[in-house]
């Protein structure tokens, strides 16, 4: 395969003068390109969890995009929240003639449960955005011989390293908007905040389950945490999606205190962060793992077309971005508020496909996850 | 007036005329269509065909409200307040904005305008802001009264309203049925106490089958004439026992001792004989239905017990009762004893179920079998035995209470006032069964509120007088009801 | 005529989907492995729902369900642990427990059975959600069970005792005496709270195993185990034609009737490939439009 | 004398979450603050809002499972149109109601005419609402801008929760419709014969709860800034739930008082419970085991006293016969 500097460096300049490109880019990827178009449309089944946050919504478009470049056909299932229903989902569209099946495992045992479902059915899988936690599940996981990949984002590290943010901010004390404990990827995140507080010696005043969806719940919540905590300095959220991002700094905003004098880090990004870090409520804030979910995809896509990278599962991971800066937040913002954003160009994703693709090209493509590359890519 | 209800026809090619300072009486059989042809005058249903005239203009109501705006009243069978609300919005139900400004409700006004309303009607004792549930059954229906009466009815249409009541209740519907006379109001009154009728109506109007038979008038209106047309055979006035003889077992099967429900009833004791009829009477709210239903097990004594002779067993509560072959049948049928939107079938087996079972099994044939029989021992008139029990007439669905009974082969039999609206060929039928009952040997404890029937039918009679005992009475050819009436007021 | 619309048209409507996704899939629907498929994701409901047609039959809704679910699961781990057997009997034992608690709140409480329900569903997605937040419980080998023979096994069994029991003994008759008028079945001998309570008991037992069911669909019990359990049972029972207000005409078919449309419905809209956010507007409407010709208003004085 | 009578009647219902505020000032001294107190007070405002709209439902035999769907697709349609097109406080205001009722009254329509128990028609609905919320605007929800949220500051949500109230009390003590609705809940055969159609109260009363869901949508926007669309099927249903056990606490407590007020009073006594756990350390999710606790207490025991009530109500009748 072509050497994944490059291929990165062709996505660029993006959309805007796809043909051209095309001509005078690798061989490889424009090759794979040629044979995925040629080659008889496949079935792929996307389990996914919704389409209306910042995440759901940008891989919904994304994954649609490049199902398009790639001649691929999609049948979404949306809204499963529970391992029995994304199983169900599943075994839908196994019946519905799909070859592959994407999913975000809801948790541990969906992996065991989905997969088993696939392999009797002989239906390729991949998974993105969770570890898989338990050990035996692990291990059958592995042996199971159409599981293509499984991506996971260390975002344990990064909340740890939000925490070292608000700490070296002279922050001591926080208040907690922990993520629901039933999600592995959440109790990562808790447990980073957990760990970081104890590493940096901040003090946890108290505890609340933020809650998805329901925003004035946790405008609640950080009304209580200010009322019955007035010492507090800060506040760490696990999400800031699905309306608690806003939520925590409309609180705030209507707290009467001075802005800033609460500093935010929060996981996820979410609609208006960007004025909020211009105000200074928001010390830090981490997103973008959406790039993984469009990898793991386009792993599977590559497994289903019949190109095999390694005889065993592979394993990536991707760091989110760590935003601390107004400026970061700003480029950001140019990305994350627009789901219809392609940051990743057509070219480079035919050149994910094809029978030359190795598994280094996927974790490339991972590792250049960082703020200089959405700069390039949204065109700054 | 014509009305179908599906494939019953209730009423056919009916004509009926209204006169102001008349009361009408309007007289037959159970589901001969009374009821029907009331609720087509006072707007609850339109009719299938037929047309009405009120005060020379084509009358077609829309709804109840519509006619109750034109003067026409309907005081109907069944209960008519809501549990729940007081007595002052139930006296303005569907009329609470009547008293306020444009869309507001004046709940003042309401509570004054119910009170002066029912001072006038003689119920100083009724308090409008208290809830209608904390008043009797009774008082209840006095309520509802004094809300039609408010409206100044031209039109005054009382549909069995009188057996529920007390006699004190009755002198009082009688009283307002004569001031109302006086005003010219014209008065309907549906009722199967054929006394009363005479007693009461101007004219009388017969139906038969949902058809116009007669109408009587002046001299006509006899008991006797009455109960010809409406049956059309000539019967005999006896259709209670012959013989005059106090007869039963010396065996004692029930024992009551000493039962009180606190503020109902105290202290009563008796004990029933094999092969008797026991009568009991009493004021409406002397107590007697209750302790029939404590008899029973279906209310929980404040004290005392019921104890059955033969194995010693308390009747704590119903379903021992059902165990040991009791049978009762209490006073309000349509909610105490039928289950109106099941089939006759699934009715009669209800008690009987373990007489069916084999092993934990019941199989649809053998209940089939055990419900043709007994519906036909007594002569439910229905289309099938699958038929829904709610589109009986009143009489047969009485009857297919007591074939609920019979099915489970009862020993003893509570009866609380057993043909009450019920109208005179049943209940002869009804009779007739007691007394075959009684000379198999079964016990029959029954309450009734008409001193005939207590009279005609019991070997004794014990009377009851604000929840006390007052006396007992041996059957005899002398008892009349002029005795009786002397020990329970 | 109209009557026998009504009544058929349950049945009918599940012959007309079977029919309909037989055609017009090219054969993806009739597959041996999408039948089997079918069976295993409507049984976790179906099983529930048959319990709890004994509950509605005496006109009273069971709104415990998917808290009651997530409870048993939890409690029955946390008493026996990683024990699959034991862990089921218990599972088993505790949806029984809830049953009885639901029974004891509305007849001893004098609670409306409902509102007993929905604290139950409260509490125990509560309990639930406290538990897993600092524990996590994996029954890896409830997964080995997922498959359709005991399924099968446990469908037939739960079904033929649940038509047994309705149709043919005093329990299920009870039941819908005591729907049509409760003081008239008190007064013809039958103790109301004794079957009650059976019935809610029948409804304890079967959400156990429909609890047990769903471990073996998602071994890991997390808080959100077994949501929405109570509206697709009430969803599919309608669909089945089972009256709101319980009575005479409930039939332990609704529950197998309508619970295999709500399945096959479902997977038919999959198979279909229609867009997935208009599957749940496609489902709701055919909701509505087979209640509306289903339903025998007849059984309601007014419809609740 | 009046005042004295009112103050009476609604002893219970003010004594309970006094009783509960006082019990959380000794637990936790930092609420023992005027800025505390009044940041509780407001907390229960929304809330009993929609309560109130579910009381007439729960009261007249409605099961509504649509008004949390309802409120969500108001409130951002209504969001989103009135910034899109510049309308102002005013216009969200406006927007919230008029959406809000519309969505009622297709509601209350739909169970009119189909004729199917409310539960149905409420859970078909609230599906197709549920999915319209992720459609429209690309699933993206809304979110007011701050000029958009003054309603929520103070003086103005205590002025807006105070018009909601006589809104509710109007509507349930002063207007005929809360006369029909208890009319309908409890007999609902003699409410027919006495010309209330059950029918259209049935239907009157979602469509009015259709007016308190916007008002709430008011009150929430106006607090919270955002509104998402609904995740995953009947997931709007916790709204619902959520605000039944306000309802439920209100009822039980109401005795023979003010049920607007005392729907309040429930509402502010799920928060000080939330608020209470939160002070002495529990987790936030044995809020739910709490709150569930506390309504069966509630019920259990106002099942019990009206029972006692009855028995010597019936005492004195009996002995005055
Ligand atoms: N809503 C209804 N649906 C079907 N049939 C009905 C209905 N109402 C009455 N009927 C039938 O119409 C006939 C006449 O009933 P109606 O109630 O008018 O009789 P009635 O003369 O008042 O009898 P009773 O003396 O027992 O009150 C009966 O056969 C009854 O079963
Ligand atoms: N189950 C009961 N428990 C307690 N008190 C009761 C019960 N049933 C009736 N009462 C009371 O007993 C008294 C008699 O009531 P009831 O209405 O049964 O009288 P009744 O003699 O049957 O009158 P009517 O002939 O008018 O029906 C009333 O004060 C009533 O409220
Ligand atoms: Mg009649
Ligand atoms: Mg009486």
């Amino acid at each position: 395969g072509s050497d994944s500097t490059s291929v990165s460096a062709g996505t660029s300049s993006a959309d805007q003068s796809a043909p051209a490109q095309l001509s005078d880019d690798g061989n490889a990827s424009s090759a794979a390109g040629a044979d995925a178009s040629k080659e008889e449309k496949i079935k792929i089944g996307m389990i996914w969890y919704g389409n209306t946050d910042a995440m759901g919504g940008t891989f919904y478009s994304w994954a649609n995009h490049a199902a398009e470049i790639l001649n691929v056909e999609l049948i979404w299932k949306l809204g499963s929240y529970t391992t029995a229903d994304e199983l169900t989902d599943c075994e839908n569209l196994i019946s519905a003639g799909c070859q592959g099946i994407y999913f975000i495992p809801m948790d541990t045992s969906a992996n065991l449960q989905l997969g088993t479902a696939c392999q009797n059915a002989g239906v390729y899988w991949s998974i993105s955005n969770r570890q898989i936690s338990d050990e035996e599940i692990l291990a059958a996981c592995e042996a199971n011989p159409y599981f293509v990949n499984r991506i996971y984002d260390n975002s344990y590290d990064v909340c740890k390293e939000m925490v070292k943010v608000l700490a070296d901010q002279g922050i001591k004390k926080v208040c907690v908007l922990t993520g629901d404990p039933n999600d592995g990827m959440m109790v990562e995140r808790n447990q980073g905040f957990a760990d970081g507080c104890e590493e940096y010696g901040v003090e946890v005043l108290a505890e609340s389950r933020l809650v998805s969806g329901d925003a004035s719940a946790n405008v609640n919540s950080v009304n209580n945490f200010l009322t019955l905590y007035s010492d507090m300095e800060g506040i760490l959220a696990a999400s800031g999606t699905a309306g608690v991002g806003e939520g925590i700094i409309t609180a705030l905003n209507a707290s009467g205190r001075e802005p800033g004098s609460v500093k935010v880090a929060a996981f996820d990004t979410f609609d208006g962060n960007q004025e909020a870090f211009e105000q200074g409520w928001i010390a830090a804030s981490c997103g973008g793992y959406t790039s993984e979910c469009l990898v793991s995809f386009l792993s599977l896509v590559n497994r289903v077309r019949g190109n095999e990278i390694s005889d065993q599962v592979a394993v990536w991971s991707l760091s989110p971005l760590l935003i601390t800066s107004t400026e970061e937040m700003e480029i950001f913002s140019k990305y994350v508020d627009n789901p219809d954003v392609q940051l990743y160009s057509d070219e480079l994703i035919k050149s994910l496909v094809g029978p030359d693709v190795t598994a280094e090209d996927y974790q490339a493509v991972l590792d250049d996850w960082n703020i200089e590359f959405v700069k390039e890519a949204v065109g700054i | 007036m014509y009305k179908d209800f599906g494939p019953t026809k209730a009423v056919t090619d009916m004509t009926l005329e209204l006169k102001r300072g008349v009361v009408t009486g309007l007289v037959g059989e159970n589901g001969s269509g009374k009821s029907t042809i009331s609720s087509m005058i006072s707007g609850v249903y339109p009719p299938t065909k037929g047309t009405m005239t009120y005060k020379g203009q084509p009358y077609s109501p829309k709804s109840v409200l519509d006619a109750r705006k034109q003067g026409i009243q309907y005081l109907t069978q069944e209960q008519g307040t809501i549990d729940g609300m007081t007595v002052a919005e139930n006296m303005f139900l569907g009329e609470e904005e009547s008293l306020g400004k444009k869309g507001i409700v004046n709940i003042k006004k309401i509570n004054a305008r119910s009170a002066e309303i029912l001072k006038e009607n003689g119920l100083e004792n009724v308090i409008p802001t208290k809830m209608v549930d904390d008043y009797s059954f009774e008082e209840r229906k006095m309520i509802e009264t004094a809300r039609a009466l408010s409206h100044q009815p031209e039109i005054l249409i009382i549909d069995e309203t009188t057996t529920a009541l007390s006699q004190k209740g009755r002198d009082r519907i009688y009283e307002i049925i004569a001031e109302q006379k006086a005003k010219g109001t014209a008065v309907l009154i549906i009722s199967h106490d054929l006394d009363e009728v005479k007693h009461l109506c101007d004219e009388v109007v017969v139906m038969r089958d949902g058809i116009y038979i007669n109408t009587l008038t002046g001299g006509d209106i006899e008991p006797h004439n009455i109960r010809q047309n409406m049956i059309g055979r000539e019967i005999d006035g006896s259709y209670y026992r012959a013989d005059y003889e106090c007869s039963y077992d010396e065996e004692v099967v029930l024992e009551v001792r000493n039962l009180s429900v606190s503020g109902i009833f105290e202290d009563i004791s008796f004990e029933l004989h094999k092969g008797e009829i026991l009568g009991i009477g009493g004021l409406s709210e002397c107590g007697m239905h209750e302790l029939l239903k404590t008899v029973y097990g279906a209310l929980k004594p404040s004290s005392g017990s019921v104890i059955l002779k033969k194995n010693g067993v308390q009747l704590k509560n119903t379903t021992v009762s059902v165990k040991n072959k009791i049978a009762y049948i209490p006073k309000d049928r349509d909610k105490e004893s039928l289950f109106q939107a099941t089939s006759i079938k699934d009715n009669i087996v209800t008690a009987a179920l373990d007489k069916l079972k084999k092993g934990f099994i019941i199989t649809p044939s053998s209940e089939r079998k055990m419900a043709d029989k007994e519906a036909a021992n007594i002569e439910v008139k229905m289309r099938d035995i699958e038929q829904q029990v709610r589109d009986l007439s009143g009489g047969n669905k009485q009857k297919v209470v007591i074939a609920k009974w019979m099915a489970n082969d009862s020993r003893l039999f509570i009866m609380d006032c057993p043909t009450r609206g019920i109208d005179v060929g049943v209940k002869e039928k009804i009779y007739k069964l007691m007394n075959r009952l009684k000379n198999e040997g079964i016990a029959i404890l029954m309450v009734s509120e008409e001193m005939m029937e207590l009279i005609g039918m019991a070997d004794r009679i014990i009377t009851m007088k604000d929840g006390k005992l007052s006396k007992e009475f041996e059957r005899s050819a002398g008892l009349t009801e002029s005795t009786i009436i002397s020990a329970i007021v | 005529m109209i009557d026998i619309i009504r009544k058929i048209v349950p049945i009918a409507g599940l012959i007309i989907l079977f029919v309909l996704f037989s055609v017009t899939t090219s054969g993806m629907f009739l597959k041996w492995n999408n039948l089997q498929s079918l069976i295993l994701q409507s049984a976790i409901t179906m099983v529930a729902a048959v319990g709890t047609a004994f509950v509605m039959a005496h006109n009273n809704l069971d709104f415990s369900l998917g808290g009651a679910c997530a409870m048993s699961c939890v409690f029955a781990y946390l008493i026996v642990g990683n024990n699959l057997w034991l862990f089921f009997l218990m599972c088993i034992v505790i949806g029984v427990l809830c049953g009885l608690f639901s029974a004891v709140l509305h007849i001893k409480g004098k609670v409306p059975a409902f509102i007993a329900g929905l604290c139950l569903m409260f509490a125990g997605r509560g309990i639930a959600e406290s538990v897993c937040s600092t524990q996590s419980m994996l029954l890896v080998q409830a997964a080995a069970l997922n498959h359709i023979g005991f399924f099968i096994i446990v469908l037939v069994i739960v079904v033929a005792v649940g038509v047994l029991l309705f149709n043919f003994t005093k329990i299920g008759k009870y039941q819908k005496l005591i729907g049509t008028n409760p003081k008239a079945a008190e007064l013809s001998g039958i103790s109301v709270s004794k079957y009650k309570t059976i019935a809610f008991v029948l409804s304890g037992l079967t959400l156990g195993i429909a609890a047990c069911l769903t471990v073996v669909r998602s071994p890991n019990i997390v808080s959100s185990i077994g949501t929405n359990l109570e509206t697709n049972v009430l969803l599919a029972l309608s669909l089945g034609g089972m009256s709101m207000t319980g009575g005479s005409s409930s039939k332990m078919r609704s529950a197998v009737i309508g619970t295999l449309i709500f399945y096959i419905l479902n997977n038919g809209l999959t198979l279909w490939g229609l867009d997935a956010n208009y599957v749940d507007i496609v489902k709701a409407a055919f909701f509505l439009f087979t209640v509306t010709i289903s339903i025998d208003r007849s059984q309601y004085e007014v419809i609740v | 004398m009046n005042v004295v009578s009112a103050i009476k009647k609604n002893a219970l219902a003010a004594a309970a979450p006094i009783m509960i505020v006082v019990l959380l000032l000794a637990i936790s001294p930092a609420t023992r603050s005027v800025e505390a107190i009044a940041s509780l007070l407001r907390q229960g405002f929304a809330p009993a809002v929609l309560g109130w709209g579910v009381l007439f439902n729960m009261k007249v035999g409605n099961w509504d499972f649509s008004i949390g769907a309802r409120f969500v697709l108001a409130s951002i349609v209504a969001g989103n149109m009135a910034m899109g097109m510049r309308l102002g406080v005013l216009g969200v205001v406006v927007l919230c109601i008029v959406l809000s009722l519309i969505m009622g009254v297709a509601v209350g329509l739909a169970y009119r005419f189909l004729k199917i128990p409310t539960l149905i028609v409420s859970i078909g609905i609230c599906l197709i609402f549920e999915s319209v919320t992720r459609i429209i605007y690309g699933g993206a929800g809304t979110h007011l801008t701050p000029e958009y949220m003054i309603l929520g500051t103070l003086p103005y949500e205590v002025i807006v929760f105070i018009i909601c109230f006589a809104v509710a009390a109007y509507f349930y003590y002063k207007n005929k419709l809360g006369y029909n609705v208890r009319a309908v809940g409890s007999n609902p055969t003699v409410a027919q014969t006495n010309g209330i159609s059950a029918l259209n109260t049935k239907t009157k009363a979602i469509i009015i709860s259709g007016l308190f869901a916007g008002l709430y949508c008011i009150m929430t926007l106006s607090r919270s800034s955002v509104c998402s669309a609904v995740s995953g099927t009947l997931g709007s249903a916790a709204t619902v739930f959520d605000a039944m056990m306000c309802v439920l606490i209100g009822m039980a407590i109401c005795g023979k008082g003010n049920i607007i007020f005392a729907i309040y009073s429930g509402a502010l006594i799920t928060q000080v419970l939330k608020m209470g756990m939160m002070a002495i350390g529990l987790p936030t999710s044995y809020n739910k085991v709490i709150i569930a606790a506390f309504v069966v207490l509630f019920m259990v025991i106002s099942s019990y006293s009206d029972d006692l009530k009855k028995v010597f109500s019936k005492r004195r009748a009996g002995a005055a016969a």
